[in-house]
Formats: C-alpha cells, structure tokens, sequence
C-alpha cells in the first residue's frame, strides 16, 4: 500500500483522496456507532436489561465500515451472528436495533428476531444468520438476481474465519466464480470461531489461499485498517461489475470482546488480547484522518460526542419501545395473499 | 381436453410461468441440456435459455441457498432437487433460512421459492433414492407443502407455488411422471390447502397422497364388488392441511384410514389420524384410525423386497376390508 | 445418592465410558478447551487428551461424516452438535448413511455412533437455535432416539447409546442441564425403549418428553388441588416407541393428552396419538386425544413470544382440565 | 515420468519395477474383470434381466486398479454410484456383485443395496455411496479411526469430478489435513458430472489445485494409466504413513459409456467419445506388459480368456441365486442385541 504523507501533500493513499470528507467523517462515524452500541448491549446485559445472546464486533469495526461505505441501498450484504458492525455500516439505525435487541414491536424485526437476525431491507442487508455459513449461498443468490436484473450492484457477504470450514462456504464461492457472480467474499478472520483458532481448525495460514480454488483473486488485507479494507472492497466491487465475477477478501482482525456473553477466554491469552486491543481500528482511522489534515481534532471530537449521545437516545427509545402483544403470531408466518381466505 | 403426461404438464406449467413472468427461472443439476434426470424440463434450456434454465454444480446447499437469495433479491427461483433424498443436503437453507426469515425478520420480507424433488419408491434404487420425506416438511412452519397426484395438479400447484409468494415444496412421485391424464392448456391453478374428493363413499374415508391416491382407488373398486363403498380423498396439500374436508368425511363414513408412501411412524398419514383423532369427528368413530404407510426400513433394492415395504393396492384392499368388518 | 446436574451426569457418564472403553472418543465444537458450548464436555479434554476430545472445525456434515466413517472402521464416536438446529447440516450422514448402512448392506456392519444435540427453546436465541426437531429422526428407520428428562437418565441413555451397536441421538434440553437430581455413580444403564411412569393417575395420561415432563408434573400438581388425577408418563425414547406402558396406561385412564416442545404439527405426540387411536386401548378412550406441542411459528425472540410459543404449565394445566372435564 | 525402454533394460519406470509379475497381472486381470463386469450388467440390462439402476465405469479401469492394487485387506476404500471397479480393484468376487446386481440373497448386501451400494468389509471396502460426495466424510472418518488405533493402515476415498463441488469435498478435506490423516482422496475426472462438464461446474481446471486450499499435495495424473495412477498412489501413501497426512490424486479419465441407463449423451460428441476409446487402459496396459516382457502376448490372451470365463461363471452365479424372503425385513435394520428381547 502507498505511504501516506498528507502534510507533505503527496502520496496519500486512493482510500483518502477517493472519498470526501463527508464520507469519511460518516465512516468514522459509523464505526464510533458499532462501538458504542456494542458497549451499550454489553451495559444492557450485564445489567440484566437484555435477554437472549449476542456476539460483539468491539475491535472489528474497521472491517464492517470499510466494506460497507461505498455500497449503495440497492447493493445488499449478508451478515453474521456478529452482524451489528455490518448492519449499521450498512446504515441501519442504531434505535431500531437496539428495539430488535430488546425485543421490542419497534425493533428491525419487531422483536421475532433479536440480535442474531436484524435485516433491514430497506438498506439492502438480507440479514444477520443465526447460522454459521448461512448467508454464503444467500448472498450468492442474491448476486445471481442482481445480474438476472442487469443491476449494477453488488452482494457483500461477511463470514468469518470459522464459516470457511464449512460446506456452504466452497459450493457458494465455486458457484459465483462459474457463474461470474457481482459478489464479494469478506471473510472477518478474527482468528478465532469461538474457542478454535483458525490455525486448529483450518488447514491454510491465509484463508485468502482458498481463492485461487475458485479461479477468484483473494487478497489479505489489514483488517483493522479502514482504509485496507476500503481499497480492497473498491478493487473487487469494480471486478465485479467489469462483469468478472466474485472476488475474496480477507481483513485479519481481531474480537477483543468473548465470543458469546458466557465466554471465559480460556482458549486464549489475555496478553494477546491486550495487544490487539493496542490497534484499536477506530483511533488509529481518527489519527490519520487528522494526519491528513481531513478532520480537525475537534471534528472527532464532535463525532465522538454525538455518536455518544445518539447511542444513549436510541437505547431511551429502545427502552420505551412496545412488548409484542402475542396475540396468533402464527399468522405472521406466511405472506398474507390477496383475495385468500384467513 | 388433451392429454398430457405429469412431467408434460410440469413441463408445459415451467414454460407458462417463465412466459409470464421474466422473474421465473429454474435450477437444477442436470436440467439443462440434458433435460432433467427425469426429462421434466426437457427443451425448456433451448426455449428460454441458459440464463433462465441453469445447470448447477452438484451442491445441494449452495444451490437451495441461492434460490433463497435470489428470492429475497426479487427473483422468483425454482429449484429441481434431482432426488428428494438430496434435499437432506441443504435441510440447512430450507429449514432454517427460506421457511423462518419471513417471520424471524418481523415479517418484512418474503421468499417466494419453489423447490421440487421427485420422490417415492419403485424404481429400484435402493435406500438412498427412494425415500419419502415429506412429512419432515409438513413439520416445518413456514413451509407449504403439495404432492400431486394428477397431471392436472401438477401443472395447477407448481403454478399455485409460483405465485406463492412464500416458499412452496412440491413433492412429485417418480413413478406418476408418465401417468396421462387431462390438463387444460391455459394455466389454470390448483388451490394450495384444498384436499379433493377422487371417489365418494359411506364405509370408510381413505385420505391418500401421490401414487397412494391411485393405489387407494384401485382398492376401492376391488372391494366395490365386496359391497365396501370407500371415499377416497386425495390430500394434495400436506400443509397447510385441509382439515374441514377430512372432518367432514369422516363424520359420514365413521371411518378411517391413511394411506401413505413415507414411514409408517410420523408419515404424514399419522398427521391426519391425530387431527381427526382431536376433532369433532372423534365422537363419529366407530373403529380405530388405521394407517397404512411405508414399512419402518429403508427401501430395498430387490424388486419384491422394494414393493413389500410400502403399499400396494392389495394390501390396501386388505386392510381397509379389515376396518370396515371390523376385524381390525 | 449424590445429586448431580443433568450437565454433569452427561460428563461423568462420558468420562465413565472413555475409561472403560479406549474406542470411545468425542468430537464437537469447542468442547474441548471451551468445555462445550454448554459446559458438558468441560474437563474431559485434559482428563482424556486432545486425541479423543476433538475439536473440530465447524463443519457438521463433514463432522458427522468422520463419526460414521469412524464407527465403521472399529471406533466409538460420540458427536456433539453445538445446537440441534445444527443437525439440518447434517441429515445427509445421519440420515442417509449412519441410519441405513446396516440394512442396505445386507446387515453385514453396524454404525455405532452416538450424536448428542442440546435442544428446545427457552434460552432467549431465537428461531435458528430453538428448534425441537426430535420427530424427525422419529420417522427414520435406522436410527433409535432418546430424549431424558432426568439427571440420572441423562447418564444412563448416554451409557446405552454409546453400548448400542447402532446409531442413537440423543436430544438433551439445553434447559435441563442446569437440573439437579441423584444419579448413581456406578454406570448404570437406562434401557433404550422403555417409557417410565413418573407419576401414576387414574383420570388422564399425559405423555410428555424432556422439559415437558416437569411441565406436566407441575401442572399434575394444580390440578390435583382441582380433583383431577393424572398420570404422567416420561416417553423417553421416541424411536424405537414403548406401546406397550403408554396403551396400558391409557386403558386405565380412558383419556390421552400428548406435550412435547416440537411443532404441533407431525410432533412427537402426533405419533403417539395416531398409535393410541390405531391400538386396542382405542375402544377405552371416553375423550378425544389431546396435543398439546409447540405453536405452528418459529420460535420467537422476545421471552414473552417465546414463551408462548410451546407449552407452559399452566396452559398444559388448561388443556388437561378441558380433556377431563369434557369441555374439549 | 520416466520413459521406459524395456528391450534395452533401461529407464523403465518404478511401477514395473516396484510391482512384481504375479501382482501386474493380477492388476491385468481386475481390469479385465471390471470391464467385462461392467459388460456383463449392460448386457443384463438389455436383456431386461435385471432391475434398477447402474452407472458403469467402462474406460475408468486404469484409476480403479491403480489406486487399490497396493492396498492390504485392512486398508479401507469409500467408493461412489459408480463403484463396481472400486469394489473389484479391493478385491470383492465378480459373482457376489452380479448376485447383488441382480437382487439375490447370495449378494455382498442380500439383494437390499444393489449396484449403487456394494460393501464388503471383508476386503475393506466400506461402499459404494448412492450420495455423490457421501464417501468423503466416511472415509476421512475411516482414517481418523486407523490413526487412533494406531494401525499402519491408509484410507483411500474415491469421487467424481461432479463431487468435488459437495460441501462434503471441502470439509473433509479440510478436517483430513488438520489432522494429518492418513486418507488419500482420489478423484476420477471422468469430465462429466452426469451431463455437466467439470468446465461447466468447476471454478478451476485441475480439481488437483484446490488441495492447495488445505495444504496437501495435489497431483494430476494421466488416469487412463495404470502406471501414472500407481505411482501418484504409492508416493501418497507413503506421505500418509510417514504421518504427513492426505494428498489428493486427480486421475484425468474418461467413462466410454452413458451416466446411467437412460443416458442420451447430449451432452458431449460422438468424437469426444470415440476419441476417448482409442486411449482405452486395458489394451495400453497389456502393450506395456508386453514390451516391459513383463507377460508374453499368450499369458495376455490367458487372462483373457479367464476373465471371460469368470464372468459367464459370475452371471451363471447370480442368475441362479436365492430370490430374498420377504418375512420381517424390518427385522434387519437394526443389529441383535445379545440378552435383549425381540
Ligand atoms: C452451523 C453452525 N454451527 C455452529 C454454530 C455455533 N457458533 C456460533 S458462532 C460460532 C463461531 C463462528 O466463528 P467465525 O465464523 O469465525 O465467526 P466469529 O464468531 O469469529 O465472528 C459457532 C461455532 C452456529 N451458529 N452455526
Ligand atoms: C447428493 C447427490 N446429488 C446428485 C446426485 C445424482 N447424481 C448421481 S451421479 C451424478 C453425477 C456425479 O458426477 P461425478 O461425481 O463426476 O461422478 P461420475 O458419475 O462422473 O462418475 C449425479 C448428479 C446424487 N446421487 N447425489
Ligand atoms: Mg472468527
Ligand atoms: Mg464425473
């Protein structure tokens, strides 16, 4: 990647130049967002305000805002059980998740959901997946609908290093590669799927190897570095609608939260969670932002403060939402059909 | 009004419906240029092209996944399994994503795919190519289910399904995809949900599915001339079900019987008993409910072995004589 | 006797079989260092080494796969599913391959493998991982299924299964693990195929499995207060059925109610209901026979949804009271 | 490989070397015999004698014989629909297969599996699958079990180029060199998945390039020879029992005759197909015999004329074998608990 010097004006990198101030201060905010709700869900919890689990993205948010912010509401992504970065990357709003988180009638999914299944199709995110994997085919699917259309958009589909072992994953790429699919491959190798490093449970250092399984390029980027990510995603996306199909793109990364509410970290040690905690992908984006002379340390600053405060709002309103009167959820299952009798 | 065999009339129902709709499309393994490992799609890859009629790799899950997303991408995916048994592949992408994301995502969504499979016994081959799983998805809320037994429904619930705005199984029995019969040129759908009435009687109801709808009606006709006088109901659709029709029936003949190609043990046959066995029509009985259904072991190679395991029209003919006299 | 948590009864009678047996070893995810997702397997990885505790990538077709390919080449695998909502990755090698290895090869080799799968709803994690779909495997020949509801049968299944020379599942109620009760310390066996009465009545048989046998206790309780006497019956083992203390039972109360945390639809207690209504104990029965199983939904989100989606004590309370009293 | 030149004593390759006489003919022989197996069932079949189903490996001789000539009793192979030269190659009898082709009791399954679902755990042969792709777990399972039992054993998976796009493929590769099993995977690129070509279903072209994706050699090998074949065999089982783990072995090949019994070849040329016959292994093996002066022309004709021989005898076998009793089959799914009740 190419040096930055932005003070002396020269070499700075595609990601700083391509994208506005605008832009990048709505990714820094973004990312400040992922944060910040993942630090009130984890309050909520610990609390005893919340019910059910949750899987954090605290550490991972450069991956979630990178690969996301150039995408339109028109592209879709599928997401993760550790899907809150992505849906709001995806620019779902924080109070309706939080409403989902806590069950609620106002909540993405009016609280059938929760956090492991908030969709918001409105921004073109096809979903969180319960399931490991499952938003692989999903994904590839929705590619193969964009190109039946002769849409010029994209599928974005996050996995982590853990769902690459598993089936889904090698009939999904091998699919969208025959058929040169618009999709992107994000797998968050966070290094772990829950207690097994990826070095136990994959037989390849870089996930990103696997690529050239699928006659697809498969690039490792710094995970924690938005501007990697970005780039990489820029690089693809064009790839993809050049009409040369899929692409895989692996951001190493790191959770430095435990992978569920019940985790004891014994699978790993805390001075490797320190010292991830160390490239914290939000500062590091803050600093180079003002490095360049993009932001002021008062415009992060100003970021910081709202994110702050609209996280606390949009916990309010979550808080204020409505219990689901549960009266025949079974007729929410299927789609009413016009003119059919009840 | 013509004849058409069942796979013709599937066939002219995919080529309607990809008319009408540029959204339609198929996927299969094989259904290409092949035409389908049972010939159903035929020339549909020369009429509409490989872009609308796609061979897929062999990857069961991958592929009912795509359909999935395709589906929420504003496609409107069918999908061949070459053989029902494959479908335990991707159990993953129907079960959990196609049949639970309309309600898991507060109902703001739906996924309207179909998914066919070819199924049942009697082609001779053997355990893994055989089975009749159907019943798993009648469990599954979320899903609708149709298995028909005519060529005329063929054509009118794989229509039905592709309208459909959630995911619809269509269960096709192997060995009716050469059965001829009556299918109206225009697209005229059969209603998912509604159970028909094949033969009237007053001794006994017989609730069928598939093949076992031609199976029940030969019986009847055997013991017609024993003066035992069978109603014969075609299921149609295994969910939702038809209850009012079963009820119904059963109110008037106080009998019943199930008769069914899956497992004996939780078929689908063991549905309509306990629905029965819950209903109004409980005071109506005047014998048990029996169930004649598939043998409890997987389906054997050997031509005798392979009939013996599920129901034949003589044994049928055994066992609803047994009901009615009451030697049950 | 000491009193154990069903947990730590699953893990000692683990233990217990790894010692006693070196061809036993278990795979899953994460329950080597991790313990378990559920804490079951927790030490066993340091007590038996990483060579019979394996953790395996997350891959659960493949997983179960390696179990049967193990089991045929003279090993004894216990895999654990993460979730049973896991298994729908899996049906192809526990379905296809485990449950009819024996019969399609003439009976010339058995598949001992045991899979375990933490079940059922309650836990707050929606509809992928609160499924109950024990009657699957139900209808499948080749395979026995077992559901315990106690501590000391927790153990005790677990001890048969893994002697069984077939392929078992075992179904554990990811709300019972946390259960104490007394389990003895000598590896006795619970024998695979007998209900147990767990608490004899003379007005009504519930027939219930899992977590569903404490609910139905409990409501026996309130309705005892009411004069209404129930006998409750802990099913078990679902595959292969114990006819025999369900049909006696059932001739002494004259009524049948059948709670199970599944779908109402095709449940487990539909198996039940349809064989009671097919038996001789059908000329005894002085009521309809009642299901009471889970809502025709996916298991909800918000606890107070989800609740309402299976059966609770007091609704099943609700439902026996109508059966006895005849306003059913 | 190296040329051979046998007449001048020199440079011929280690497989005639390494094999002696009586092996290389036997090698001939199960050749033969799949051949006129496989002959045999066609015949059967159009002669409307038998029933069901078949898929014959007609051309495929040479990876069939290769990959299991050096393997003991106590060495397992998984095989596929297309599996009769697997099961002869391990060293099952002609006349138990036909009896099983033809439904009699005195077959490997008493007439309950047929074609697609051969076993016979006497030679190790853990079967034939009626699920493509269904081995590959099984066998990776079969390996897993020879190195807990510390049993100096290999594991030797067959599948199709059809196969090798199953979730099934990757996760047992996967998990076969995580764990350094001994298994060795050998593809058959026959190039067609019933009428797909591998072109048409696979990313890639080698299929031998995705053991790259799990860190294990991969080899193409020319699978119309029995040499080729042999080697790629030989170096991978000593990798496995060295405890280095798997290796895939792509054997490139053809199947002279349709998918199954309803095939109308529409897919691929008449060209292609006569092409392919003229490359037939049988007639290249015993030329190289014969020029290696491993086996004189008549010692050729010998095991000929006993195959043929075998074969009538085979069918004559079947023909006349024990139709299944249909008392109680429901009786055989599950196995006798020794003290339990009926
Ligand atoms: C099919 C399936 N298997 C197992 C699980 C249980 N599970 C949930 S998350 C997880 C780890 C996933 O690892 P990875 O893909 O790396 O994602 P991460 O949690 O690291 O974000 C596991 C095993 C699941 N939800 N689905
Ligand atoms: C899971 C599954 N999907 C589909 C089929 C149907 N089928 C049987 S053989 C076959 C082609 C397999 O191709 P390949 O693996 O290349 O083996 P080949 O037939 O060429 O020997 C197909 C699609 C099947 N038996 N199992
Ligand atoms: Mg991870
Ligand atoms: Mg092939």
């Amino acid at each position: 990647m190419v040096k930055t010097d932005a003070r002396a004006g020269k070499n700075v990198r595609p990601f700083y130049v391509k994208y506005s101030k605008d832009e990048l201060r709505e990714a820094l905010r973004r990312m400040q967002i992922i944060r910040k709700f993942e630090e009130g869900a984890e309050d909520l919890y610990v609390r005893g305000l919340s019910y059910g689990t949750m899987h954090l993205s605290v550490g991972q948010e450069a991956s979630a805002v990178g690969a996301t912010m150039m995408l339109k509401n028109s592209d879709y992504i599928t997401s993760t059980h550790r899907g809150h970065g992505h849906c709001i990357g995806k620019g779902a709003e924080a109070k309706y998740m939080f409403a989902e988180f806590l069950g609620k009638e106002e909540g993405y999914c009016r609280g059938r959901g929760g956090s492991m299944h908030i969709a918001d199709m409105a921004t073109g995110n096809l979903g969180a997946n319960g399931i490991v994997g499952g938003g692989l085919p999903i994904a590839t699917g929705a590619a193969m609908a964009i190109k039946q259309q002769k849409r010029d958009d994209v599928a974005v589909c996050f996995f982590g290093d853990g769902a690459n072992n598993e089936g889904a994953f090698h009939e999904s790429l091998n699919m969208a590669a025959v058929w040169k699919l618009p999709v992107i491959f994000v797998c968050e190798n966070n290094q772990y799927g829950m207690s097994v490093s990826a070095e136990r449970s994959t037989a390849v250092k870089d996930i990103a190897t696997r690529a050239a399984a699928y006659n697809m390029p498969g690039v490792v980027v710094d995970g924690n570095s938005i501007a990697d990510v970005a780039e990489a995603m820029d690089e693809a996306i064009a790839r993809a609608k050049r009409g040369e199909g899929p692409s895989l793109v692996e951001c190493k990364t790191y959770r430095t939260k435990g992978h569920s509410r019940s985790d004891r970290n014994r699978y790993r040690s805390k001075d490797e969670i320190e010292e991830w905690k160390l490239r914290d992908p939000i500062p590091a984006f803050a600093a180079e932002l003002v490095a360049h002379g993009i932001l002021s340390e008062a415009e992060v600053a100003d970021v910081d403060a709202a994110t702050t405060q609209e996280i606390a709002a949009a916990i309010e309103f979550a808080q204020n939402g409505t219990d689901p009167t549960h009266i025949d959820i079974a007729s929410e299952v299927h789609t009413p059909i016009l003119g059919a009798m009840a | 009004m013509r004849e058409l065999s069942y796979a013709q009339a599937i066939h002219e129902g995919l080529a309607q419906a990809m008319e009408a709709d540029p959204r339609v499309f198929i996927m299969g393994e094989d259904i290409g240029v092949y035409g389908g490992a049972f010939g159903v799609t035929g020339d549909l890859v020369e009429r509409f092209g490989a872009d609308r009629v796609i061979d897929t790799p062999i990857s069961e899950l991958g592929g009912a996944g795509v359909a999935v997303g395709a589906a929420l991408a504003g496609s409107r995916p069918i999908l061949e399994f070459q053989f029902s048994d494959f479908m335990t592949l991707a159990m993953e992408q129907i079960v959990n994503q196609a049949a639970k994301i309309r309600f898991m995502f507060g109902g703001k969504t739906s996924v309207p795919v179909v998914f066919r499979a070819p199924t049942g016994s009697g082609t001779g081959a053997a355990g893994q190519h055989s089975q009749s799983l159907e019943a798993w998805f009648a469990h599954v809320p979320g899903l609708k289910v149709v298995q028909p037994s005519t060529p005329a429904d063929a054509k009118g619930l794989l229509l039905s399904a592709i309208d459909d705005p959630d995911p619809v199984i269509i269960f096709e029995h192997k060995l009716l995809y050469k059965m001829k019969g009556d299918v109206p040129e225009a697209p005229e759908r059969t209603p998912i949900g509604k159970a028909v009435v094949r033969r009237t009687g007053k001794d006994v109801t017989v609730v069928a599915t598939a093949i076992m709808v031609h199976r029940s009606l030969e019986a009847a006709e055997l013991l017609a001339a024993e003066g035992i006088d069978c109603e014969v109901i075609d299921l149609r659709t295994l969910r939702p079900l038809d209850t009012a029709t079963i009820i119904e029936s059963v109110k008037k003949t106080t009998r019943l019987a199930c008769v069914y190609e899956g497992v004996k043990t939780l078929g689908i046959g063991t549905e309509i008993s306990a629905m029965i066995a819950e209903s109004e029509a409980f005071d109506y009985l005047d014998a048990p409910i029996m169930r004649l259904g598939g043998m409890e072991t997987p389906i054997p190679y050997n031509p005798q072995l392979e009939k013996s395991a599920v129901p034949q029209a003589d044994t049928i003919a055994e066992g609803l004589r047994k009901l009615v006299r009451g030697s049950f």
